[in-house]
């Protein structure tokens, strides 16, 4: 556990030390990492949830570390979406041999390794207040890998993110602070030993969750993400929206059903329900009118976000609880993967084009043909279709949905997927029309566009592994 | 209460009077080169009394030495700020006050 | 300002002088640090390097300026620093209190006699807290000063401490006029 | 009652600065009434009895943050007198007379009151006396190696929170160089000679001020962040009087010295681990020596970061 | 896992790993392509006449493999599902052959290949699966695959064509998604067993099951082109012709024909079906879509068009003896599976045929065709006639079926439907023939391209002639022990028996 | 002197707190905003204090001060970076043709320090 946030610090702090060796930390730093969260799977799968006192002190004096299935699960993502985003960006950031280019990769691997840090921190704490500190650190680092495009867009894009966030991270500090004048403590377990129903709580479970969804983006509090994701370097896009966002959704669980399980009422957990299903429809609604490549991948990121908070109204009953939670989690999952495979696709597409303009990319399956298989099959599991990881979530959160008689949430579910099915058909349709000549006027390195396929495929293939995420998530879980 | 601090209360007496007298000429000067005289001089006196008045209580040499640092610096602050101040105020074309003028 | 134009030491193998100056400073620092911690022996174990480090950001400020000083001269200028001070403080606080403010302010330019260097920064920094007096510039050869209440005598005070601020350093001063 | 009156005062003076501070619509006063803010809310610490954030508040909160808003005040105003002549919308602040505007103004003044009633509802609901850590916080004290509990918090039991606060430091330099080029402060410093000698003796002495700092932290209110604001603010001054270029020509160096903090604190967390099997678990009884040499490198980091903060971007040549 | 499981993932894995691995080949590479797609149909094909074998000597092929929990993905290999995939992958032999002749020099053939043998996979897997769950995976898997091919030109046309065709499939497939998980969270997993797995449902959930009746014949309508439904399915023409045979015969349209049969019998259970009163609903819809299919064709002068248009009609047939009550009735339908696959490929090849030799894509245009292709217009020839069901060519056997079940189950206006269609059919196939035949060609073909020999392309040729010559054999064998319908009546009499 | 009503402090926190996001959504100008961030934050630490002073036998709980410590700091590097930010933001409004000064960074690496030692 402990390698998993030395690993990264240290790499980070070494890599803007010496910033010739930036892309040398970044992978000692993704092989640390990458050794430790093999063993810490291996780990949970044979003795169950792993915990770890720093300093050996343990809560509440202390801090607990604890890595149950859904933390490891977590991690293996950043683990294998860092990676990739690692092998991608060194032939990104290399682009042309400018100082631009020479300052975006210094500054680039440090900020990276930072971001990687702070994830996780984020998934491996039990403390409320180390988490803020997390959040903060995650905020940051992501902050300033939006504002290295350095365009003015993306300036005003990371400056909106930057106030958003850090008023979020206010916000969800006062709740903390609530939390411990009541229970004298900042442990997730403790404060769920100790945790009347009160004002007291109640209040500051809606600080921390407010501060948390405007992080998460969800419906309506979503209004920063598009142009943050939109303008960020691809790689950048890629983390934001596999993983940044997903870390707040992952503290909301963790409060929700770990730390106040008792304030999990149905009329909570429609509302939250109520805001999922709205993001699904505006996010899909405004990416098929989005006239540029990536603003449609971010509007899809706030629709594809809305899924995960379906589980919260189907996590009230008993039938669905388990299912929902898997289904919500392998849908995270594959759409983490689906969606780094589609920004380092659009990527490649900027590349080659200069541009990302919808309506001018004629032609993508015939230039960059393995780029347009990659954003095929990412689609494949944007949609739910079959056999991908986005298939078998959605499929387990429909079942938990018909089981719990919550027939909404299947026709949202159902609907969502065919407005995806329709954006991703607007880029398909340019992506096989005959090419324009002139419109591609640069190479793509085989390697951005391999690491996009194989991320895409991961993403398809999550769903034949479903079975084994869903023994993972079943550890630790929130089961009564 | 002991010798030394009955001393220590009577030379908070002048600390005070000089912090009034420099706040009030603060006030009531008219111009800033005029007021930073109020900064420069009547605040240094009345610091430098209260720093006497605490070194009298001091438990120990150690006290004395670093409430004495203490007010050298201050004494250098303030003098170099009023410089600082005072030059960029000329620099700006900033007329002292005079009798003569309105 | 020769400070400005002299380098700082480079790396690599110290001078001989650029050494002694460094545990000269080092040895000022570090009765400051006997100052703030007293007795306590094991404070060293971070006063050391800290000491260390205070004088090599010293060293690099400031950079060999030699200058001595006559112990008599000094702790004359310090009782007539206190006795004068006094007297500012009173000067302002009379003005101030009085019924009507008895200002008739202006700017002089006083002539510097003292040599560029510590003397002359002794002394500039000292006119500010004299009765009366604030200097609001500094030329090569002269000083702004902004006084509360322009008589002659001001011109008498300031030579006054041209004098005693010499006299700190060992210094003879020109004869009058004679500026450098 | 003459303490309640103080409390009732401060509290009131606090929380009208506070609203005068942010919505004055002179922006320049403003930021002064922002910087008196901190400073009174380093009163209000004291009698909150946490000396050592008053320090920290003083420090940090008020003079260098009141000092990186002044200075990007002036560059702003600076930037929009050059272009050309425009009224500068940036600086005109909500006073537009919009009918929307002044309604939606309206509106989120009333949700803020709703908020505020509504915190304060819970806030009160909470329980007079608090159990708080204070019982388990002094019963390991003994155990932590240092005699200062909020020390003892942060470098032993709560170390690791510490651990990523000082790369939260060293990010938010990544971050900032990598925005933009700091501007070194245009001091001539032939006109200011007086400044010139005063930070000569001033500097050395802050620092030898920040390792005093460091070492009473064990047992007094103070630490590696006082020490390391102090040391900010000696940077600040050197940066500000010309001086800080010639304490950092040396590239690498400064980055190792914002990096040491980090570095010294994971490799001491590693080793830890391989020693005692818990990340940051001091070995038994040598706790103290351990906190003290983590903190003695994250003062120098922390002192360079909040120094260099100030120069609001990388240092370069131009 | 055994050897005989290991035959099941082989049939997949023939089509799926030399799909893969045509999609990294380079474009140049024309002969290694054409070597891997014939070795992949030819495994195929070895390997479904083992399994052909292995069913018919009663083994029992299964591969299960839990993907979610108690959601295992699952082959099997029963009559019904032998049916289609020995269909699927003989006529996949020929088309693949047919299209490496048609797509000579033609751009993108990697990228071609490597989708239609994704195609043939997930055709193959909907006919092994074993349960609703694996069906509905391959099911999609098809649209998907289906869909690069339909575009493949990428003209303005394609595209929309596409377009068209996913908005329609994906919307099915939705429906389709509802509904299976529907039935999963009443029954659990549901595997395909004879005679339906609903029977502990029946009483409990009557109104749920007849709803979800009409969401899985919503959802998969789709693809098998019920009216309403089949919007898509002219307009999927654009695609080339080898996509079109593969649309219409092989893959898209008998996926959903073979879903619905699936449904009727193997998830419902005919006689369930009937007890809930679904299958009159559905016979209508059949019966109005024969109809209606048969009409439109009757005013396309694009032949692809006319033709798809019949297939729509065409399919009809399968889905109306899925929703007759009877073993007369399933026979005439199931076997109709095939016998339209064959027929129909017949067609497309040999409308593939004009318009790459002589660049003809009118009725109007194929005046005198028969003198310059002789050999092609007479496999046309004799598909045409087989769907008009002139005896004895296969499709009189299908039609003789249906309506001695139609008439036993006593639905007798199904008779009057067959017979309706029956001269429909002459009308739009004949005047065709007549033109080809008897009249006199052009002075100049539209677009004459020569290769050499024979009239066109040996590959172009060899695919027409012998699935003509299967049409015959379909037909004129149908009562030996080794033709569909020998397999078919061994179906009916699972479904059916006692 | 007797130690402070806790409550009267907390209340105070919150009021920083509301005024503070009232502020930070009304206001325009990014520095007022940025202020703004700060105060919700001197509101949220306030709040902190006052709790940790509930607590106060025989001495304030250490536990609320080091997060506080903890917060102040991260709240100035927040500052920090949130004025950079806003400073080019700035940069590109104030001459929106002209691009700003630093771009592109020319002959950046050869002069920074960086590159010195």
């Amino acid at each position: 556990m402990s390698g998993l946030i030395l690993g990264p610090l240290v790499a980070a702090a070494l890599a803007f030390t010496f910033p010739k060796r930036g892309r040398g930390m970044a992978w000692a730093a993704a092989g640390v990492v990458g050794i430790a969260v093999l063993s810490l799977i291996r780990a949970v799968l044979g003795g169950g949830v792993q915990s770890h006192r720093v300093s050996g002190w343990g809560a509440p004096l202390g801090i607990d570390l604890r890595a149950d299935g859904l933390a490891v699960l977590l991690l293996a993502l950043t683990a294998l979406i860092a990676v990739a985003v690692t092998g991608y960006a060194a032939p990104y950031l290399r682009a042309a041999d400018s100082p631009e280019a020479r300052h975006r990769e210094r500054y680039f691997w440090p900020l990276l390794l930072f971001l990687w840090t702070a994830l996780n921190a984020l998934f491996l704490s039990r403390d409320l207040f180390n988490l803020y500190v997390a959040l903060e650190l995650l905020g940051f680092a992501a902050v300033a890998l939006v504002a290295l495009e350095g365009k003015g867009d993306a300036l005003r894009a990371a400056l909106r993110y930057l106030f958003v966030s850090l008023s979020a991270s206010l916000f969800y500090l006062l709740g903390v602070a609530l939390v411990y004048g009541q229970c004298a403590t900042v442990d997730l377990a403790l404060v769920a030993e100790r945790a009347p129903r009160g004002p007291a709580l109640t209040v500051a479970l809606a600080l921390m969750t407010g501060g948390l969804i405007a992080k998460a983006a969800l419906f309506p509090l979503h209004f920063w993400l598009p142009p943050a994701h939109a303008n960020a370097p691809a790689p950048v896009s890629a983390l934001l929206s596999a993983l940044v966002v997903k870390g707040a959704f992952y503290l909301l669980l963790r409060l929700w059903f770990e730390a106040l399980p008792v304030f999990h009422t149905p009329a909570a957990a429609r509302l939250f329900g109520m805001l999922g299903a709205a993001a699904i429809l505006w996010g899909s609604i405004n990416a098929l009118t989005q006239s540029r490549l990536k603003l449609l991948i971010a509007y899809s990121t706030v629709a594809q976000l809305g899924y995960l908070f379906l589980v919260f109204p189907l996590m009230t009953g008993r039938d669905g609880r388990f299912g929902a939670w898997c289904g919500g989690l392998l849908l995270l999952g594959a759409h983490a993967c689906a969606k780094t495979a589609m920004f380092l696709v659009a990527g490649n597409i900027l590349r080659a084009a200069g541009h990302d303009r919808i309506r001018e990319l004629a032609g993508i399956a015939q230039v960059l043909p393995v780029s347009a298989f990659a954003l095929g099959l990412a689609g494949v599991s944007l949609v739910g279709l079959p056999p991908s990881g986005g298939f078998a979530g959605k499929w387990l959160l429909l079942s938990a949905g018909l089981r719990e008689g919550q027939w909404w949430v299947a026709a949202v579910i159902l609907v969502g997927s065919l407005l995806a099915a329709a954006y991703i058909m607007r880029v398909m349709t340019r992506a096989f029309a005959p090419a324009v000549p002139g419109t591609w006027v640069r190479p793509v390195p085989p390697i951005m566009e391999g690491t996009a396929l194989a991320l895409a495929l991961v993403a398809v293939g999550m769903g034949l592994a479903g079975s084994w995420f869903v023994e993972l998530l079943w550890l630790g879980g929130p089961w009564p | 209460m002991s010798f030394l601090d009955f001393l220590s209360a009577l030379l908070l007496v002048p600390a005070l009077f000089f912090f009034v007298a420099g706040t009030v000429a603060l006030l009531r000067f008219p111009d800033l080169y005029s007021r930073l005289h109020a900064l420069t001089k009547a605040d240094n006196v009345g610091l430098g009394f209260a720093v006497l008045a605490l070194m009298l209580r001091a438990e120990n040499g150690v006290e004395v030495f670093k409430l004495a640092l203490i007010w050298g610096l201050v004494l250098a602050a303030s003098s170099t700020v009023c410089f600082l101040i005072g030059q960029e105020a000329v620099r700006r074309g900033l007329k002292p006050w005079t009798r003569q003028s309105p | 300002m020769p400070a400005l134009t002299v380098n700082a030491t480079r790396h690599g193998s110290l001078p001989p002088a650029a050494l002694k100056r460094l545990v000269g400073r080092a040895v000022v620092l570090a009765l400051v640090w006997l100052g703030f911690t007293g007795d306590d022996g094991s404070s060293w174990i971070v006063g050391l390097p800290a000491v260390l480090a205070a004088a090599w950001i010293s060293a690099r400020l400031w950079p060999g300026v030699r200058w001595r000083w006559s112990p008599g001269g000094a702790l004359a200028f310090a009782a007539y620093f206190v006795r004068e001070s006094c007297l500012g403080g009173w000067d302002v606080a009379r003005r101030a209190l009085s019924p009507r403010p008895d200002l008739s302010p202006g700017l002089i330019s006083h002539p510097l006699r003292l040599p560029a260097g510590p003397a002359r920064h002794l002394f500039c920094g000292t006119v500010s807290l004299l009765p009366g007096t604030a200097v609001v510039g500094i030329a090569p050869d002269r000083i702004q000063v902004h006084v509360l209440d322009q008589s002659a005598r001001v011109e008498a005070d300031l030579r006054e401490l041209e004098r005693r601020v010499a006299a700190v350093f060992g210094i003879t001063l020109p004869a009058e006029g004679g500026a450098p | 009652m003459i303490p309640q009156l103080l409390d009732g005062t401060l509290v009131l003076v606090v929380v009208a600065l506070a609203w005068r501070a942010l919505n004055d619509r002179d922006l320049f006063r403003g930021v002064i009434e922002f910087i008196a803010l901190g400073l009174l809310l380093a009163m209000a610490w004291l009698r909150l009895r946490a000396p050592d954030l008053a320090l920290a508040e003083a420090a940090v909160g008020s003079g260098l943050t009141g000092a990186l808003i002044l200075s990007a005040l002036v560059r702003m105003r600076r930037r929009e007198q050059a272009a050309a002549g425009q009224p500068a919308g940036v600086a005109t602040g909500p006073w537009a007379k919009d009918r929307a505007k002044n309604f939606s103004r309206v509106l989120l003044g009333a949700l803020s009151v709703a908020m505020l009633g509504t915190l304060a509802w819970a806030a009160l609901s909470l329980p007079a006396k608090a159990r708080g850590l204070t019982a388990e916080a002094l019963a390991r004290l003994p155990d932590s190696g240092v005699t200062n509990p909020v020390t003892a918090v942060l470098l032993n039991f709560r170390a690791y929170d510490t651990l990523l606060e000082i790369g939260v430091l060293l990010l938010a330099i990544v971050g900032v160089w990598a925005l933009r080029r700091g501007e070194w402060p245009a001091a001539d410093l032939r006109e200011r000679p007086l400044l010139l000698s005063l930070l000569r003796w001033v500097l050395p002495l802050l620092a030898v001020g920040a390792g005093y700092l460091l070492w009473i932290g064990a047992s007094a209110p103070g630490g590696a962040f006082q020490g390391g604001a102090l040391l900010a603010g000696a940077l600040v001054l050197a940066l500000l009087s010309g001086l800080g270029r010639r304490l950092l020509r040396r590239g690498r160096l400064v980055r190792t010295g914002l990096t040491i903090g980090v570095l010294v604190f994971g490799v001491a967390g590693a080793v830890a681990l391989g020693w005692t099997g818990g990340l940051l678990q001091y070995p038994t009884g040598q706790a103290g020596a351990w906190i003290l040499v983590i903190e003695a490198a994250a003062l120098v980091s922390i002192g360079l970061t909040l120094g260099l903060l100030y120069l609001g971007g990388r240092p370069g040549e131009k | 896992m055994n050897v005989l499981s290991l035959t099941l993932l082989g049939v997949l894995c023939s089509s799926l790993l030399t799909g893969l691995i045509i999609f990294f080949l380079k474009e140049e590479s024309h002969r290694l392509r054409t070597w891997l797609n014939l070795l992949g149909a030819g495994l195929k094909l070895v390997l479904v006449a083992a399994l052909l074998r292995g069913v018919y000597l009663g083994k029992t092929y299964a591969w299960s493999f839990e993907f979610l929990p108690g959601l295992p993905l699952a082959l099997g290999a029963d009559a019904n599902s032998m049916l289609f995939v020995t269909l699927s992958t003989v006529l996949w032999f020929w088309t693949t052959l047919y299209a490496v002749g048609y797509l000579e020099d033609s751009p993108h053939r990697s990228r071609f290949f490597g989708f239609f043998s994704l195609c043939v996979t997930a055709t193959t897997g909907i006919a092994l699966s074993a349960n609703l769950m694996t069906f509905l995976i391959f099911y999609e898997l098809l649209t998907v695959s289906t869909y690069p091919l339909v575009v493949h030109r990428g003209t303005r046309k394609a595209l929309q064509g596409g377009r068209v065709y996913l908005t329609y499939t994906l919307l099915g497939g939705a429906i389709l998604l509802l509904a299976v998980a529907w039935l999963y969270s009443l029954a659990g997993p549901v595997p395909f067993k004879e005679r339906g797995v609903i029977q502990g449902l029946m009483v409990s959930h009557r109104r749920e099951l007849q709803w979800l009746f009409l969401l899985f014949m919503i959802g998969i309508g789709v693809k098998a082109a019920i009216a309403p439904l089949h919007g898509w399915l002219p307009r999927a023409m654009v695609a080339p012709a080898p996509v079109s045979s593969l649309l219409h015969a092989v893959a898209v349209v008998k996926a959903g024909a073979f879903g619905i049969v699936r449904i009727v019998y193997d998830v419902y259970g005919a006689e369930n079906a009937a007890e809930l009163g679904v299958l009159p609903p559905l016979a209508i819809a059949a019966g109005v879509t024969i109809v209606y299919g048969s009409v439109c064709a009757l005013f396309q002068d694009e032949l692809k068009k006319r033709l798809a248009f019949s297939t729509v009609s065409q399919v009809s047939y399968i889905v109306l003896g899925a929703a007759i009550l009877g073993p007369l009735a399933a026979i005439g339908g199931l076997v109709h599976l095939v016998h339209q696959g064959l027929l129909k490929i017949t067609l497309f090849f040999g409308a593939g045929n004009y318009a790459e030799t002589l660049g003809i894509h009118r009725v109007s245009e194929m005046n005198g065709v028969g003198r310059r292709l002789p050999l092609t217009t007479a496999a046309f020839t004799v598909a045409a006639l087989g769907m008009i069901g002139v005896p004895p060519l296969a499709g009189y056997v299908s039609k003789w079926y249906l309506s001695k079940g139609a008439v036993t189950a006593g639905d007798h206006w199904v008779t009057v439907v067959l017979a309706a269609s029956s001269l429909l059919n002459a009308a739009y196939f004949l005047p065709i023939l007549y033109r080809a035949w008897f009249l006199p060609p052009p002075e100049k073909w539209p677009a004459e391209h020569s290769f050499g020999r024979w009239e066109t392309h040996w590959m172009l040729l060899a695919a027409p002639l012998v699935t003509a010559a299967l049409v015959i054999w379909a037909g004129v064998f149908a009562e030996s022990a080794f033709s569909p319908l020998a397999w078919v009546k061994l179906i009916a009499a699972r479904e059916y028996g006692p | 002197m007797p130690d402070a009503d806790p409550r009267l402090y907390l209340l105070a926190g919150l009021a920083l707190f509301a005024i503070g996001f009232y502020s930070l959504v009304v206001q325009t100008h990014l520095l007022r905003r940025i202020m703004a961030l700060n105060v919700m934050g001197s509101g949220v630490f306030l709040a902190f204090l006052a709790l940790a002073l509930k607590a106060a036998a025989p001495m304030p709980d250490p536990v609320p001060h080091a997060m506080v410590l903890t917060g102040i700091v991260v709240a100035v590097c927040a500052t920090g970076l949130a004025l950079a930010l806003a400073d080019r933001v700035q940069a590109l409004e104030a001459n929106e043709e002209t691009p700003a000064p630093e771009e592109p960074p020319s002959a950046e690496t050869g002069s920074e320090p960086e590159d010195a030692g």
